[in-house]
């Protein structure tokens, strides 16, 4: 048998110790481990950005990541946003403007947002097409996300 | 796609790592902010036996001002640290501005400033600016330490001077001489892929608005970042015009790059590109050198 | 008709669980004992394959089994044919050849499945899969479409003669003779090449086989999956009933996740059947690269016969069609691209040959658009190339030649995708344009603004090109709608759901006829335990099919409601209105029912149902149109190049659609917008690289290069609503329409835009490299001149 | 994939052709080269380990040399297969004799690179052949000159 790490960490506010193989990748170990399915994989090479997770609060790809890695560390998913009968405003703004079709790179781009608004609470639309930049979206055509990213700096400003 | 098996070690201190490295040598691969390791570990074209993560070095993540005025930016340093830092911004702009062009934002967090100097990826924002602005690298094994200027680093594709038992520790680069300006260019398919072609130009003016040095480094022309020497010596001595400007570009676009073919762009597309962007890089190099000499 | 939720921006019923991480995807089936599978896929694109050695595979740890064609044994036979065989159009030629579920003897395409490893982890059968060791005997590649048809082309498929799979030719009136009386013939060579469709979800099936009840049950990414229940059913040699194919939530579909029976569709089902223990695999992106079909691949011949005051009196258009190493879904492709080859103009001749080519590829299956960008690309750059020869404004040109709203239907006297006569329904197509013109001021721009950047040295063209999107074809959906006991409306359809927002614009249909909330209405999609009958979603035909099929159970069901109430309510019918979840006497508010009450009521416990009636206030209907409905809207577009790098920016892009009634504008324009970036995709970036051997050189997201936020420009969507005849809701299709002009509008707007060079665009997609090579040929051309 | 160049030897064209024909020399010139064994006078087969940066993989080869026009011209025919992909390279190898005791090496093939790193790699094909050829050419330069020496 392949030597296991026994790591903790922090998911949305959840303590979880597990043992893992190194080569498990966080996205992986978030879905099939913790049964956190929301946070979905898309290319596993690091540029649809459908996995992207808050790690201490900063965007990353959990594909591009080992879940040893995440050792001691703080991770945030799309079910650490809201929940369904009370969405977080950048959620209730995705609903609102039809930023999300399928569906499947939604996770993805919620907490990629969340990062980038609380660093930028009042973008301008170049900036958000920007912070955008690391996650595709094949149905959208990225003008309702946008939108979605405007309203919702907006409510979040109050 | 899934990574292969492999040993896992993950140091707290460089010293631990430089001890695995040379208990491991050229089995183990150091990781740092994977974020170019990983997905070709992913492809399984990588299938490293021990990983060394240097992810838990401290020690290693730090930006701060060099004894010549420069910067120090340590090896574990994020490009977002780089990115959001007013120190960097102010003494090395050149490498500020192209940290929004490496990749996207959640592959900044992670990535790493010698991560991606020691990966030596031609088509690379920061191995070019590193040699451009005239920098070097402090390299430590448990024989020791030496210093490498950025010009004797980077030897082929992928290929660095690097030991197997040697870590890139710290980049240090120097602070422009007053009267410079600098410009970097760049031709991608979209902004954040790997750039189809790119220049990083940093000219010298004298007092009397002479070109006094200048530096010409291209990125995604040849198999490691490349110096045009005899186009940035074109225009020493020369005030600038466009015509010295076309010349410079002439020489390094024809005569001193050695781009590649590949599906995105053919060689003659990528040297047509060069020359585009090494005129309108020296352009706004001259631009800004003599707006600082004005100011100054 | 007064409509109060038809038609509005009503958010969608099902965000909240695809926002919240909730809504269930078939990788997030996670059953006891489960195994992953993994796939050992042919390195070469054609080879014969002499030996498949898996005995170290088998004995890796963790490894629960390994199956290649043999082990199949009896059980291996190729997919079904999955559109019928073609139609009785004279001297057609048709060979039926279906991929297998693992490659046996010979290898056709690189990236065909060999061998099946299964294990306890999908990490463990990659370790496995990398122990097979296989021997090939690499064979010449099949690739150029023309070469492919030489008599000395190697095969692809040995007993067959050549490499031709179909051959299909029709007339409308006589081109020849319409060709003799022209002023103008302008002829083109065009070539079309292939593109992914790149659903950010990858294929994934997992399959239980539970031994006690002899069931199967499968969670499968299809967009279809009432076919693909019964096929795996009679694959398996079980009864329909047995096997439950679900299709849960669909990370984008785009067509490859259609009724396709891949492979794996064979092979993981047969596989959990053998093991007795559920197998889940899960594509990844390279594999998807390799093993999803693909779309686009044509050459077209064209010729278009005009008169001098710019009538197109005809159009002839001969073309090679890819269909890859197999051809399972028929001709639906090429004759789309048939069938909108003259686009919305009024082309009186019209002959069109095309041939099906076997090819060293990957399968072709429509992809968003489905043979129709292809048909608009062709007619839209011969009109621009007509109006050069002309020297008309290209606009005018087109105007010309529109079909005049009083022509409608507008017979074609050919046949479309679905066999069906290709009749245009409806439309009024000269104020879609006129529309589309407006919005972006054509006038003035080519007046006033494009000669001002000019004298700025800028490089900044316009294009507006108008399209026909044939939609919503036959043959049927069905739909079932249930008013419960606690009020709320359930609603089943057997067809799949990926994100078009079903969830929401049926339950606008339903709310519409039964006066309840939106949200109130629950519907069922993609599960066929719950609806057994009914095709797929494909060929923007879920709105408008099921839609309509939905539409009709909905008004069944409102006529129980108001027999019932006004027996309960001792009202005539005419009197009783639904609103607000109950049924109510007009002007007495205070005399009604809840719908849950009433639907109680319908279903007695005591008591007898009386003779001829049935208990419940449900209804099922089934839609099967005579033939599709078809859609029609104009791009326009202004696009700045740089001249010197070939970096392009979209400037403004403006899309005048009518797809009949629109449901709703939200959804509708999501779709829109979504159209317009893959199509973007297929005119400047994405583009499927294969090396003279059948390499693909890009099977990733690093190199295959979709449309990103950053390049995507603003939409500005007008909606004009000229309703189908066809079904009542009035609807048409739009789920494929923006990607279909978007190519052939690049193009205009990038010629446009190099006013002062000779570039013509005849091929897609283009990329700055190769636009950078036209300039130069143009340029040398230019010279030689 | 087409591969062209040319390449000045500092030593006379029998000397290059002794070496270009010893494959056993040839082959030690290839970087990387684990280890030869000779089939017969015409083919040889090893094991490389490419190491290219991070990239490493282990390639079963084969080199047969054909065509011989002693000592002008052969072809020299690659082949290898690993657990990252294969690769197939034929390739034209022509000799002129050049003043100063100098020869001039030139060469013209294809290379075929299937599986898995062709599907991600093109990126780098143009630049890892050229650097490979480079390599190997210095290498049997400096053998050359060493052998002109003794």
């Amino acid at each position: 048998m392949p030597t296991t790490f026994d790591l903790t960490i922090t998911v949305n506010g959840t303590r979880y110790e597990r043992s893992v193989e190194p080569r498990t990748l966080l996205s992986d170990f978030l879905r099939h481990n913790l049964g956190l399915t929301g946070t979905h994989v898309g290319c596993e090479h690091g540029v649809c950005g459908a996995c992207s997770v808050l790690m201490d609060g900063q965007p990353v790809r959990s594909c591009l990541m080992f879940a040893v890695q995440a050792h001691g560390h703080e991770i945030t998913t799309v079910e650490g946003l809201g929940t369904r009968d009370e969405l977080h405003p950048i959620q209730q703004a995705f609903q609102e403007a039809h930023g999300l079709q399928c569906g499947f790179c939604t996770p993805g781009i919620l907490t990629t947002v969340k990062a980038f608004l609380e660093q930028n609470p009042n973008p301008s639309e170049e900036e958000i097409r920007e912070a955008l930049s690391g996650n595709l979206c094949r149905c959208t055509g990225y003008q309702h996300i946008i939108e979605a990213v405007e309203l919702a700096a907006e409510k979040m400003r109050g | 796609m899934k990574p292969a098996p492999f040993e896992y070690f993950a140091p707290a201190s460089t010293d631990e790592a430089l001890s695995l490295l040379a208990e491991h040598g050229y089995d183990a691969k150091v990781l740092a902010g994977g974020q170019s390791l990983i997905p070709m570990m992913n492809f399984r074209l990588v299938q490293p036996s021990i990983l060394v993560d240097l992810n838990n070095i401290a020690e290693l993540a730090y930006i701060r001002e060099g004894d010549d005025g420069g910067l120090r930016i340590g090896a574990m340093t994020r490009h977002r640290q780089v990115e959001t830092s007013p120190l960097a911004a102010e003494r090395a702009p050149l490498i500020h501005v192209a940290m929004s062009k490496i990749a996207y934002p959640q592959v900044r967090t992670r990535g790493t400033f010698g991560g991606s100097v020691s990966h030596a990826d031609p088509s690379a924002e920061l191995p070019a600016l590193s040699l451009a602005l005239g920098g070097k690298f402090r390299l430590r094994s448990q024989r020791g330490e030496r210093w490498v200027a950025a010009e004797d680093f980077f030897v082929s594709l992928f290929t660095t001077v690097l030991e197997p038992d040697e870590l890139l520790v710290e980049a240090s680069i120097p602070p422009m001489p007053p009267r410079s300006g600098w410009s970097l260019q760049e031709v991608a398919r979209r902004p954040h892929d790997f750039a189809l072609m790119g220049v990083a130009a940093v000219v010298t003016l004298n007092e009397k608005g002479v070109c006094d040095g200048a530096r010409l480094v291209f990125i995604s022309a040849g198999d490691r970042p490349i110096a045009a020497e005899r186009a940035a010596e074109s225009l020493k001595g020369q005030a600038p015009s466009s015509k010295v400007m076309e010349e410079a570009a002439e020489i390094a676009s024809m005569q001193e790059i050695d781009p590649s073919s590949d599906i995105h762009a053919t060689a003659e597309f990528r040297r047509h590109l060069a020359n585009v962007l090494t005129r309108r890089a020296l352009e706004q190099a001259f631009q800004r050198a003599a707006e600082t000499k004005q100011e100054g | 008709m007064d409509r109060k939720l038809i038609g509005k921006r009503v958010v969608r019923n099902e965000d909240p669980r695809l926002l919240t991480g909730h809504a269930q995807f078939v990788d997030d089936v996670h059953l006891p004992g489960m195994l992953h599978a993994a796939f050992l896929r042919s390195e070469y694109a054609h080879a014969r394959l002499l030996k498949v050695d898996v005995s170290k595979a088998r004995q890796h740890p963790g490894v629960v089994a390994v199956f290649t064609a043999e082990d199949m044994g009896k059980d291996w036979f190729p997919g079904p044919p999955l559109v019928s065989p073609p139609p009785t159009v004279k001297d057609v030629v048709f060979h039926s050849r279906r991929q297998v579920p693992l490659a046996k003897d010979k290898i056709r395409h690189a990236g065909e499945a060999i061998a099946v490893v299964i294990a306890e982890s999908r990490y463990i059968a990659e370790d496995a899969v990398e122990e097979i060791e296989v021997e090939y005997e690499p064979l010449p590649v099949v690739l150029d479409l023309e070469q492919a048809l030489q008599p000395d082309s190697p095969l692809v498929h040995d007993d067959l003669e050549s490499n031709l799979a179909a051959r299909l030719s029709q007339k409308k009136g006589d081109y020849e003779a319409a060709r003799r009386q022209a002023d103008v013939i302008v002829k083109r060579r065009i070539v079309i090449e292939r593109g992914a469709a790149a659903a950010m979800e990858n294929r994934g099936i997992v399959a239980h086989w539970d031994a006690q009840s002899e069931h199967l049950t499968i969670w499968d990414t299809t967009q279809a999956p009432i076919p693909i229940r019964n096929g795996t059913a009679a694959r398996l040699g079980l009864s329909e009933h047995q096997v439950r194919v679900i299709a849960p939530f669909i990370g984008g579909g785009f067509g490859p996740k259609i009724m396709m029976f891949y492979p794996e569709e064979m092979v993981i089902p047969w596989a959990a059947k053998q093991l007795n223990r559920p197998v889940k695999w899960i594509e990844d992106r390279r594999e998807n690269f390799y093993a999803t079909t693909q779309e686009r691949g044509q050459i077209h011949d064209v010729e278009m016969a005009l008169s001098r005051d710019g009538r197109v009196l005809g159009l002839k258009d001969d073309f090679l069609h890819d269909t890859g190493a197999y051809d399972p879904y028929g001709l639906t492709i090429p004759l789309n691209t048939q069938s909108h080859n003259m686009g919305g103009y009024d082309i009186r001749n019209y002959s069109s040959e095309f041939k099906v080519v076997f090819t060293n590829r990957i399968i072709a299956t429509p992809v968003r658009g489905a043979g129709r960008p292809h048909g608009i690309f062709v007619i839209e750059r011969m009109m621009d190339a007509a109006a050069r020869e002309l020297g008309m404004d290209p606009i005018e040109l087109r105007k010309r030649n529109l079909i005049p709203p009083d022509a409608f239907p507008y017979e074609h006297q050919i046949i479309d995708q679905a066999f069906a006569p290709l009749i245009l329904d409806s439309g009024n197509y000269k104020a879609v344009v006129d529309k589309a013109l407006e919005i972006i001021g054509y006038e003035k721009f080519i007046k006033e603004e494009q000669p001002r950047l000019r004298r700025e040295g800028k490089y900044v063209g316009i294009g507006v090109v108008p399209f026909i999107e044939t939609t919503g074809v036959g043959p049927y959906e069905g739909a079932r709608v249930t008013v419960e006991a606690s009020g709320k409306v359930n609603v089943t359809t057997g067809i799949g759901t990926q994100g078009q927002g079903h969830f929401t614009s049926f339950a606008q249909i339903v709310a519409e006829q039964l006066g309840v909330k939106v949200s109130d209405v629950r519907i069922v999609t993609g599960d066929t335990s719950e609806f057994h009958w009914g095709t797929g979603t494909f060929a923007s035909r879920g709105a408008v099919v099921a839609g309509s099929a939905v539409h009709a159970a909905a008004k069944s069901v409102r006529q129980k409601v108001l027999k019932l109430a006004s027996k309960v309510l001792e009202a005539p019918e005419e009197e009783l209105e639904l609103e607000d979840g109950a049924v109510r006497v007009a002007d007495i508010p205070q005399k009604s029912i809840s719908l849950g009450e009433l639907a109680v009521l319908a279903n007695p416990l005591r008591g007898a149902v009386e003779p001829g009636t049935e208990p419940g206030l449900e209804s099922t209907s089934y839609y099967g149109p005579q033939y599709g409905a078809t859609a029609f809207g104009t791009h326009a577009m202004i696009l700045e190049v740089d001249p010197q790098t070939m970096m392009i920016k979209i400037r403004r892009y403006v899309v005048a659609e009518d797809c009949g009634t629109v449901l709703n504008p939200l959804i509708l324009e999501g779709q829109i917008h979504g159209g317009v970036s893959m199509g973007l995709g297929n005119a400047y970036y994405e583009k499927l690289h294969v090396d003279e051997n059948g390499q693909l050189l890009n099977a990733s997201f690093a190199d295959y290069l979709l449309v990103s936020s950053t390049e995507m420009p603003r939409i500005e969507v007008a909606h004009l609503e000229t309703p189908s005849p066809l079904n009542e809701l009035g609807a048409k299709g739009v789920g494929e329409a923006g990607a279909i002009p978007v190519p052939a509008l690049f193009a205009q707007a990038l010629e446009n835009a190099f006013y002062d060079r000779k570039l013509e665009v005849l091929e897609m997609p283009l990329s700055p490299n190769r636009l950078f090579e036209l300039l130069r040929e143009a340029q040398e051309n230019e010279k030689s001149v | 994939m087409k591969i062209e160049g040319e390449y000045v030897f500092d030593a006379p064209r029998e000397e290059v052709w002794k070496v270009v024909r010893d494959p056993e020399v040839l082959t030690t010139c290839v970087p990387s080269v684990q280890s030869v064994s000779k089939v017969n006078e015409n083919e040889f087969t090893g094991e490389i380990v490419l190491r290219i940066g991070p990239l490493s993989g282990a390639f079963g080869g084969r080199v047969t040399v054909g065509n011989e026009v002693p000592p002008e011209s052969c072809t020299l025919t690659v082949e290898g297969t690993g657990k990252i992909g294969f690769l197939k390279g034929v390739g034209n190898v022509v000799l002129v004799e050049q003043d100063g005791g100098k020869t001039l090496m030139k060469y013209s093939g294809e290379a075929q690179i299937g599986g898995k790193v062709a599907s991600v790699g093109q990126r780098l094909f143009d630049s890892v052949s050229k650097g490979m050829i480079k390599q190997g050419l210095d290498k049997l330069n400096d053998i050359l000159v060493k052998r002109m020496a003794a």
